[in-house]
């Protein structure tokens, strides 16, 4: 088990999976409340960071983001260097190209919402953004919940975005996922099957934690 | 004082409503279907004709979308937020203000032992008081009650109805209500407007709008 | 917690195509102990590997498994020299599984009509599976395995089709079929050497690295004529 | 653009979304609606697919599937070849790649649905099946939507168990994100951006069909 | 016939009710949060409190699940199926058995111009009288209704009473009902039940159990 590695992927899910559910969260709001008609629009393009394979999706990041671009000069001037290779650009990879997940069950919460609660709410004088944050994020907790959860396991396995734009830099961009693919490659098989059998274990661990409290939880109802 | 000059299609008919409210209390009344609630929702600003005004004490509140106007619609779905317990759905309204006045409701509308559960747990007629609680907790100039009283027994109605009575002393603000019962009219009604083809056709007291109902009523008392 | 921290090793980043795995296996931690220099190695097809060289990846030097995705990365300008210098030569072998109904091994089972699956490196990415090609046309077999032809990103994972037992047979490189863990799992054969072009491995030092002299360290070490004479029992050629 | 890869893709896709389909919505209405504990577990389970990277996971199937394992040997025995490298092994990888996509937007949906609504068709004399079927389902199909989307457009842009699994044999496993992953590596660039563009094209197309409707349906209400 | 042993916890009261119900329509009468919605769904296996026993027709239905004892619950939220349209919710538990019967019921309850509508777009009323018409329309044994007469005007309300008591007298079905309003109770009562402190008190014909309200409302209505 490569330890650097395992505490680089569970940071890299973690800020990752925060980064969405702050980005997420208000745009699934706006696609599934709000009455623009521009919004289908949006929708579909939300979808589509997944249908490029991950490796493609990482080759044009590299290529936008590098000093072959006017974004990715101005980047370069701002940060001194570019993105890729480095931490921050694999966040910025792995949240686009978690997006799809992030967004697409919260917006379907939010569309099976009963319209009542959030006519009751406006009524008693509540903002928009006030019905949204206290009635229908809460209304949708079971969705939120499913996307963080696809989102972070996404994360951990996310192999082919980091591999093009991590270079595979130990304990800066070298996660469990390449670094288990490197096992294989190898043919390093007992170490891959114990970082593979370390992950499950920690990713089942993990979501026990998670779907366990419903267990309590739901006990209290009728 | 409330004005509404309304114009709208529902169903295979077309509303045209012109309604005067002056008096504390008025009840809607009229036929399952005749479009009472598509009024109280059209005062609230959830539905919005193109041709229709609202004056809210000679202001233009037309426009307004229902979060400006605040003026709370309590049906008898009653709408309680339900991940809230039914003190929280209280402090909705009051925006973390003190706290007392959400028990004081609570106990005014007899209540205080539902406090701390959420509405999946609450009787019908409970889930009505909490939410009636929640509407006069947001302090507004006018309320709008769609059959929020009918889940209720007598003896508690009559009590309720004058625990609204008292507030609206206090206040000043208008209750507008439809409900299809004929006892709780008269307890409550200052003034009955009736809602018959799509049109206003009678204003007046509860007595004279009503006195049909009224036999129709006593004869089944057996008087 | 007062644990003296480690002295900080040097690391150099390699990135080095796949036949070279069982290579490094063995030189890297001669070479570790001789210079205190630790390789921390990425492998892959040469070609995925120069590309990421040509896109800014920060890797101090290159072992390629050909001259020509070395020659790449030197066109490219980001070269400390002005060619790809050559390393060792490479081989090709067919590689089956101790199992295999192909036992005992040699070229002609690749006539046999009854083949299912064949695996060979990416013709395009990897020089074996170019290699690989070419040999299988000059022998006149191509037409009967073509359409029993399997492909793996490197020749790394064209030896773990048949490793796994997938494929049946793989065109692989001598360094992999002689590693333990294939000679123990299975058999092989040489390709004749004239049926494919040569198999000329080159690397190259980044221009970029911040430690050329150690990039330089390793890529004279290979090139020393100690390990120059041991390549043969690595499955390569000196270059000599 | 290589058309024998994007029909081959596009046949991938809807094979593995319909398989899906069918194998998720029952586990999903088991997972949401059911009494057993053990369900907590299963949701655990499911998620776990997508924690390993797509590549070791093709690799575990690689091993599993293959005359290694007593599994793959009577899969072996029964189709006469391993499932590697052809198409139904891609399916067999795709499905369990993209299962969590599949199900858990649709058991977050079922958990929201309001129970008064399952309880009338219950007492109406509808079993649970057809309480399933004809009251719940229906009742989350915006969720069922983006399920088979999320699930469609992963398997379109999948391409690590691809990779591992399929041994890129043109016109029976070498899909669309294989051949612009080619490209891109042969320096192709003006061919990958055509693929790509192609791809985005076409996707983008097909979700603003998926959610045009919506655009339609929406306009009836209140 | 139906006989009801029931014992189980309902918020900090424990109910203890044994009810036997003979006559055609049995009206339950009793406070907000007495527990009268309790008693229903335990009737139709929504709540299963251990120490419960139903018989229906000297059948233990008692571990029958919701779906097997087929007693449909008309409530005041009618929980019309959304995603059909009226019709096809009484088409619901016909399972494509003939749609005349479907249609018949519709007018029966004076809403074939909502045939189509989906629940959406239904008034109240409306909404209340397609889900009695679509529990009719799984021919049951035994009818339960929670307020489900409540959002219908005097007039509408005293002719689905008929309508109901026409359907008692063919199909031999029961109906036990629970509302709060005195004159749904008079019209439609054979028998009224008291339920209070957590039991049933009383047992009778509406005149005598509900003595004391039918005073209040005599004198609400001045006589
Ligand atoms: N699921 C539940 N869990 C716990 N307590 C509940 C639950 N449902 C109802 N209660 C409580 O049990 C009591 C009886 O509720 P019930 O709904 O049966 O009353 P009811 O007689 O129908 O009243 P109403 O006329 O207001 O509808 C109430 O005090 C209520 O708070
Ligand atoms: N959103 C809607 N879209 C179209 N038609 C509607 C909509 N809501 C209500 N209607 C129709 O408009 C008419 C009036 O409905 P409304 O709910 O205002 O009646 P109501 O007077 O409140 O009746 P009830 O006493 O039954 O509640 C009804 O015929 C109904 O079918
Ligand atoms: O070592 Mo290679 O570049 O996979 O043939
Ligand atoms: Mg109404
Ligand atoms: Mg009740």
């Amino acid at each position: 088990m490569d330890k650097e590695a395992l505490l680089l992927t569970l940071r890299l899910a973690t800020i990752t999976t925060l980064v969405l559910m702050i980005l997420a969260l208000p745009l699934a709001g706006w696609l599934a409340l709000g009455r623009s008609k521009l919004r289908y629009i949006v929708e579909a393009l939300v979808a589509l960071p997944i249908v490029l394979p991950p490796t493609v999706l990482g080759f044009y990041l590299l290529v936008g983001l590098g000093p072959l671009t006017a974004l990715g000069r101005t980047i370069i001037r701002l940060l001194g260097h570019p993105l890729a290779f480095t931490f921050s650009g694999l966040v910025v990879g792995s949240v686009l190209y978690s997006l799809p997940f992030a967004v697409q069950p919260v917006v379907a919460g939010l569309r099976s919402i009963d319209p009542r609660y959030l006519e009751a709410a406006q009524t008693l004088g509540a903002s928009p953004s006030r019905v949204f944050r206290a009635i229908a994020l809460p209304l949708v907790k079971s969705s939120i919940l499913a996307a963080a959860v696809l989102t972070f396991m996404h994360t951990v396995g996310e192999f082919g975005v980091v591999l093009m734009l991590g270079g595979g830099i130990p304990g800066r961009t070298q996660t469990l996922s390449i670094s288990l693919f490197d096992q294989v490659q190898n043919f390093d098989y007992a170490a891959a099957n114990h970082t593979a059998l370390w992950l499950l274990l920690a990713s089942t661990i993990a979501l026990l934690f998670v779907y366990g409290r419903s267990l309590f939880r739901r006990n209290s109802d009728a | 004082m409330l004005e509404l000059t309304l114009q709208g299609e529902r169903g295979r008919q077309t509303l045209e409503v012109h309604l005067v409210i002056k008096q504390p209390w008025t009840v809607l009344f009229g036929a399952s279907g005749a479009g009472k609630s598509s009024i109280l929702r059209a005062i609230a600003g959830l539905w919005q004709p193109p041709a229709t005004r609202v004056l809210l004490d000679e202001k233009d509140i037309s426009h307004l979308s229902p979060d400006r106007r605040r003026i709370p619609l309590v049906t008898h779905h009653a709408a309680l937020f339900p991940h809230m317990t039914a003190r929280e759905n209280l402090l909705f309204p009051l925006k973390g203000e003190s706290t007392a006045l959400a028990d004081e409701l609570l106990q005014r509308f007899q209540v205080e032992h539902v406090r701390d559960s959420k509405p999946a747990t609450l009787s019908s007629g409970e889930r009505q008081r909490v939410a009636l609680a929640r509407a006069i907790a947001s302090r507004p100039r006018l309320l709008l009650l769609d059959e929020a009283l009918s889940g209720l027994d007598i003896l508690l109605r009559t009590q309720l109805i004058a625990e609204l009575k008292n507030w609206q002393a206090d206040s000043g603000a208008l209750i507008l209500s439809v409900t299809h019962n004929l006892s709780e009219t008269l307890e409550s009604a200052d003034e009955v407007a009736r809602l018959e083809d799509s049109r206003i056709t009678q204003v007046g007291p509860a007595r004279e709008v009503l006195s049909d109902r009224r036999e129709h009523l006593l004869h089944l008392l057996g008087n | 917690q007062a644990k003296p921290a480690p002295k900080p090793k040097t690391e150099l980043h390699v990135a080095s195509a796949a036949d070279m795995q069982p290579v490094f296996e063995v030189l890297a931690p001669y070479f570790e102990r001789k210079t205190g220099i630790h390789l921390v190695i990425n492998y892959g097809a040469s070609s995925v590997l120069s590309e990421q060289m040509i896109s800014g990846a920060p890797a101090d030097i290159f072992f390629s498994a050909d001259y020509v995705f070395a020659e790449r990365v030197v066109s490219s300008g980001m070269a400390d020299s002005t060619d790809a210098i050559p390393y060792a030569k490479g081989t090709l072998v067919l590689w089956t599984r101790k199992d295999s109904r192909f036992n005992p091994l040699h070229l002609e089972v690749l006539e046999r009509k009854d083949l299912k699956s064949v695996s060979i490196a990416n013709p395009d990415h990897a020089p074996y599976g170019r290699a690989a090609v070419s040999a299988l046309q000059k022998m006149k077999f191509y037409e009967n395995v073509a359409p029993h032809l399997v492909q793996g990103e490197s020749v790394a994972q064209a030896a773990q089709f048949a490793q796994t037992g997938n494929a049946e047979l793989a065109l692989i490189s001598e360094t992999i079929a002689t590693s333990p863990k294939f000679k123990n799992s299975g058999s092989f054969v040489l390709f004749p050497t004239y049926v494919y072009p040569e198999i000329r491995q080159c690397a190259v030092v980044l221009r970029s690295s911040p430690q050329r002299d150690n990039a330089h360290k390793l890529l004279d070490y290979i090139l020393s004529d100690e390990i120059q004479a041991h390549l043969a029992s690595l499955g390569l050629h000196p270059i000599k």
